[in-house]
């Protein structure tokens, strides 16, 4: 019986979550009201329970250098009143820093240099392999970066020959988004079964007795 | 686009989704075992384990999610089923929330003492920490620096399997499950490049492209989405939850592939029409 | 006054963000520590501003019953606070908080079944989309359509048994054009942010310079 | 780090440019960004709001994906300031991160300040659904449904949520324009919306609607990181053929 609970109220989430599709409904409205207040309460508790174990709790066992972040977390709070708002540009801008610090050299390596390095060395292992369709490929990938990054060039317009650069730039750019288009739409069709799975089991049959 | 075309369409799209939705519910119903092909990946994945010599120690890191098990449980349970076949040790440490409670399921449904094997004796679960790129390094190195207990919160000292493991030099095998695609570079980095450790890797149909660079010299091989869990299941002769999905995907994308071919035909007859 | 308000929060955010690179170039002791300390400290204080979001999601819920002061509107009120009460009391109040049997049995068949359930739409959205936008009116199209099409059928075991080429040709789109063409913008867009970042650090970006 | 130091020094040269009044940089025409002025106006027609959204996870600001938050900000504040212009509501959809909220509100009442209409600011307007995609699409689907589509921009960080969000939208007749730095999900913007922003776009047409010189100088930058950039690619494969190892140096 309890199975059975367990798969209508599973079966009523899946069903007000898909039900959207069709048309604007009551179950799809109620469901996503209940959901929201469940995000919101899994997050609130999480994190609640994180300023204590490692801010509060640390800090009463004489970690004070803690003072700084939790203060700086509270000083956000001061947006709700107008006149005090400017306090929360003091967590906002350290937030900030930290982010574009870490952001300026992750983002040099991982998404510039080492893709710079990686076509360089398609195009040679291309070269060195045996299969002379191993170097065709390791050129298409050069030319598909050039012309790629050309595509976003934006202190020239795209006229002329460099025009023909960008839009063979712009075939390549539309093949990577067809790719990564299939590449989620298979994983979200398997998701669907998946779903249409779980009330089968949990509720169809089980209902039936043929679990 | 007037509301009027606006209708229209909507009503296509209407009679797409439930030609896919009919299409998928029929063969969970009435399974028609459509075949499968088993691609090269996949062997190689399924070799290295076969080809491991009885008793080895296999660590694996599981960064599974539950909503995403759907995707990915016929490649965990058919990958359980035959690390406990061919007898292997085996040491799961969970790298994410949801891996213990997501293990805690599979497990249930592969039952290790049926294949002979003791807890602590022959596999032991370590629990859940967050182990970014950091942390993966350092499991490598010293794996109590990450994990002192087990998930029921037994010293690792105390543990007969442990007693002896303490970092890459005792693991025989890596199985790396993670689902946002980039991290398959934490494993690279950190245990083939740095420790020249055997690693195979689990992940979600959409991050196959970014792990596929790194196979077969860094990955012996991998398993990226759930019809890599049926060709495992296949391969493996266990079949698994694998099946049903591959034989419902066959039929519920078909629809999409009319309605892409619909769109085309009307284009190419208006464009004439005009002409 | 407008130091106070302005060019103090603007040194806080030039000197954490200076210290973050300098960390990522100079293997130092005190930086590695510096970096540790700041990045721990980002985290707690984030997560100390959580309940901001309740704030502002009664207070919408609340501005809008009282516009319209409608049952439906009502509900819309009070079963996310509800729900909110549910979840929290539950892992408030359970021996082993969210690890606890009744916790998880909520997380597992409400949370999870909605999130699973959420990717599960997204399939339909993008069959829809596709059935719009795959027309091959253009070269750009063609492209689009070619590259979703045949790696979607690449990733459907039926094709690949009755068209085994389709493996191939797949694979060839994943590896080539499309490694291709996603290098290329990926380094294009790591430039635009890295800009915006030097910009950030060095205090002039308008858009943090909020002055309401 | 040559190329960081190469970017930090154009940046001081252009900045010193911004200072002379008549300077006036030539960039591309962005078709979207009309597209934008346009949504409004129709919005207005309608009698329908503007909704504006930056993701689920849009919010990041310690992440390495800080820009991309910055570049949507710069967005809110040009959508807000033609809301209070051509008088529409706009309803923000803000993300889960709630470190973020303050900058989005001040931002966001900014806009509305710098176009005369502070009074216009709602702060039920703005919206927030917890956390991850889960529970936001479903707001966002709702906020639709009930309040109607008239633009619906989307600039920002966005993972699985906006495939739900922009073919919602569209569906209940809005008119999409958007884009994101993210490459894997660019696809969702360039299928479901009216206008896009292709990847790295948003950046400069961030710049562009700022219509601050500081901002537009930074496309220029931008650019001489592009050129360097192809200058590396065609070199190093030129040493590569003469037997230089380029590859071995970037791996330093």
């Amino acid at each position: 019986m309890a199975d059975i609970l367990a798969g209508l109220v599973g079966t009523f989430f899946i069903v007000s979550v898909l039900s959207m599709l069709w048309k604007d409904n009551i179950v799809f409205r109620f469901g996503q009201a209940c959901i929201i207040g469940a995000s919101m309460a899994h997050y609130c508790f999480m994190n609640t329970q994180m300023v204590f174990t490692q801010g509060v709790i640390p800090l009463s066992q004489g970690k004070l250098t803690l003072v700084f972040p939790l203060l700086l977390g509270l000083l956000l709070y001061s947006r709700l009143n107008k006149d005090i708002a400017w306090l929360a540009r003091y967590p906002t801008n350290f937030l900030i820093g930290v982010g574009s610090g870490l952001m300026i050299a992750g983002t040099l390596r991982g998404q510039i240099i080492d893709q710079v390095k990686q076509t360089i060395v398609d195009l040679f292992a291309g070269f060195a392999s045996e299969s002379p369709l191993d170097a065709l490929n390791g050129v298409i990938i050069l030319v598909g970066v050039i012309t790629s990054l050309s595509f976003f060039i934006f202190t020239k317009e795209h006229k002329g020959a460099f025009g023909y650069i960008t839009k063979i730039g712009r075939v390549f750019l539309m093949i990577s988004l067809g790719a990564n288009f299939a590449g989620e739409l298979v994983w979200y069709l398997t998701q669907m079964i998946g779903r249409l799975m779980y009330i089968l089991n949990q509720l169809i049959w089980p209902l039936l007795g043929m679990a | 686009m007037s509301s009027q075309i606006r209708a229209k369409w909507t009503k296509r799209y209407q009679i797409m989704w439930v030609a896919c939705l009919i299409l998928m519910f029929i063969p969970l119903i009435h399974p028609l075992g459509l075949p499968t092909p088993v691609s090269k990946q996949v062997k190689d994945y399924y070799n290295t384990i076969k080809n491991l010599p009885e008793g080895s120690i296999v660590a694996v890191s599981f960064g599974a999610s539950a909503t995403l098990l759907d995707e990915q449980e016929a490649q965990f349970l058919a990958t359980w089923k035959i690390l406990f076949e061919t007898k292997q040790k085996v040491i799961f440490f969970s790298t994410t929330e949801d891996g213990p409670m997501v293990l805690n399921m599979n497990l249930n449904k592969v039952k290790p003492e049926s294949y002979g094997y003791v807890y602590g004796e022959d596999y032991v679960r370590l629990g859940y920490a967050f182990l970014g790129e950091a942390g993966q390094a350092a499991f490598s190195e010293n794996i109590r620096s990450v994990y002192t207990s087990d998930f029921y919160g037994t010293n690792l000292n105390n543990i007969p399997l442990m007693k002896d493991i303490n970092s890459f030099e005792d693991i025989d095998l890596l199985i790396y499950e993670y689902t946002s695609c980039t991290d398959i570079e934490w494993a690279v980095r950190q245990w083939v490049v740095a420790h020249n450790t055997p690693t195979i890797a689990t992940t979600l149909g959409c991050c196959g492209p970014m792990a596929a660079p790194y196979y077969p010299t860094q990955v012996q091989g991998f398993l990226s989405g759930s019809v890599a869990g049926t060709e495992l299941e296949i391969i493996s002769g266990n079949p698994g939850p694998g099946a049903a999905i591959s034989d419902a995907s066959n039929l519920g994308i078909i629809p999409f592939f009319i309605a892409i071919l619909h769109t085309n035909v009307e284009y190419f007859m208006q464009r004439r029409k005009e002409k | 006054m407008a130091t106070i308000q302005r060019e103090i929060p603007k040194a806080l955010l030039i000197i954490s963000g200076v210290v973050m690179l300098l960390a990522f170039f100079l293997t130092f002791d005190i930086f590695t520590e510096l970096k540790a300390t700041l990045s721990s400290w980002t985290v707690l204080l984030s997560a100390i501003s959580v309940w901001l979001g309740p704030v502002y999601a009664v207070n919408a819920q609340l501005m809008n019953y009282s516009r319209k002061k409608t049952t439906a509107n009502l509900i819309y009120l009070i079963v996310p606070i509800l729900f909110f009460v549910l979840f929290f009391g539950v892992a408030l109040f359970s021996p082993g908080d969210i690890s606890s049997a009744s916790y998880q049995w909520l997380y597992i068949h409400i949370y999870q079944n909605v999130g699973a359930t959420v990717y599960a739409v997204m399939f339909f959205t993008l069959a829809s989309s596709a059935y719009r936008t795959m027309r091959m009116s253009s070269i750009e199209a063609v492209a689009l359509a070619f590259g979703g099409v045949f790696s979607a059928m690449r990733s459907i075991p039926i094709f690949t048994y009755y068209f085994p080429w389709i493996t191939g040709l797949g694979d060839w789109i994943l590896l080539v054009p499309n490694v291709a063409g996603g290098r290329g913008a990926v380094i294009a867009a790591a430039l635009g942010a890295i800009v915006v970042g030097i910009r950030t650090l060095a205090g002039k970006e308008t858009t943090i310079q909020e002055t309401s | 780090m040559i190329l960081l130091a190469l970017m930090i020094a154009s940046s001081y040269y252009y900045w010193a440019l911004t200072t002379d009044p008549e300077w006036k940089p030539f960039i591309r025409h962005i078709a979207a960004l009309d597209a934008i002025k346009e949504g409004v106006g129709k919005s207005v027609e309608e009698d329908k709001p503007v909704h504006f959204a930056m993701g689920a996870s849009g919010g990041q600001m310690y992440s390495t994906l800080v820009s991309m938050t910055l570049t949507a900000l710069a967005f809110l504040r040009y959508v807000s300031g033609l809301c209070a212009n051509y008088g529409a509501r706009l309803i923000v959809h803000m993300p889960y991160q709630t470190e973020s909220i303050p900058m989005i509100e001040g931002t966001c009442r900014d806009g509305y300040l710098a176009a005369g209409a502070p009074e216009m600011y709602r702060r039920d307007d703005m919206r927030y659904y917890g956390r991850g995609a889960l529970s936001w699409t479903q707001g966002v689907t709702a906020s639709y449904a009930e309040e109607g589509v008239g633009l619906n921009l989307s600039v920002g960080i966005f993972y699985s949520d906006c495939p739900i969000s922009l073919e919602m939208a569209h569906i209940m007749g809005g008119m999409n324009v958007g884009g994101t730095g993210r490459w894997i999900m660019v696809y969702a913007f360039a299928m479901m919306c009216d206008y896009v922003f292709l990847g790295e776009e948003i950046y400069a047409a961030a710049a562009q609607v700022s219509e601050n010189k500081m901002m537009l100088s930074g496309i220029l930058i931008e650019e001489i990181g592009k050129f360097a950039i192809l200058g590396m690619l065609v070199i190093g494969v030129i040493l590569e053929f003469v037997g230089l190892n380029l590859v071995g140096v970037l791996n330093l």
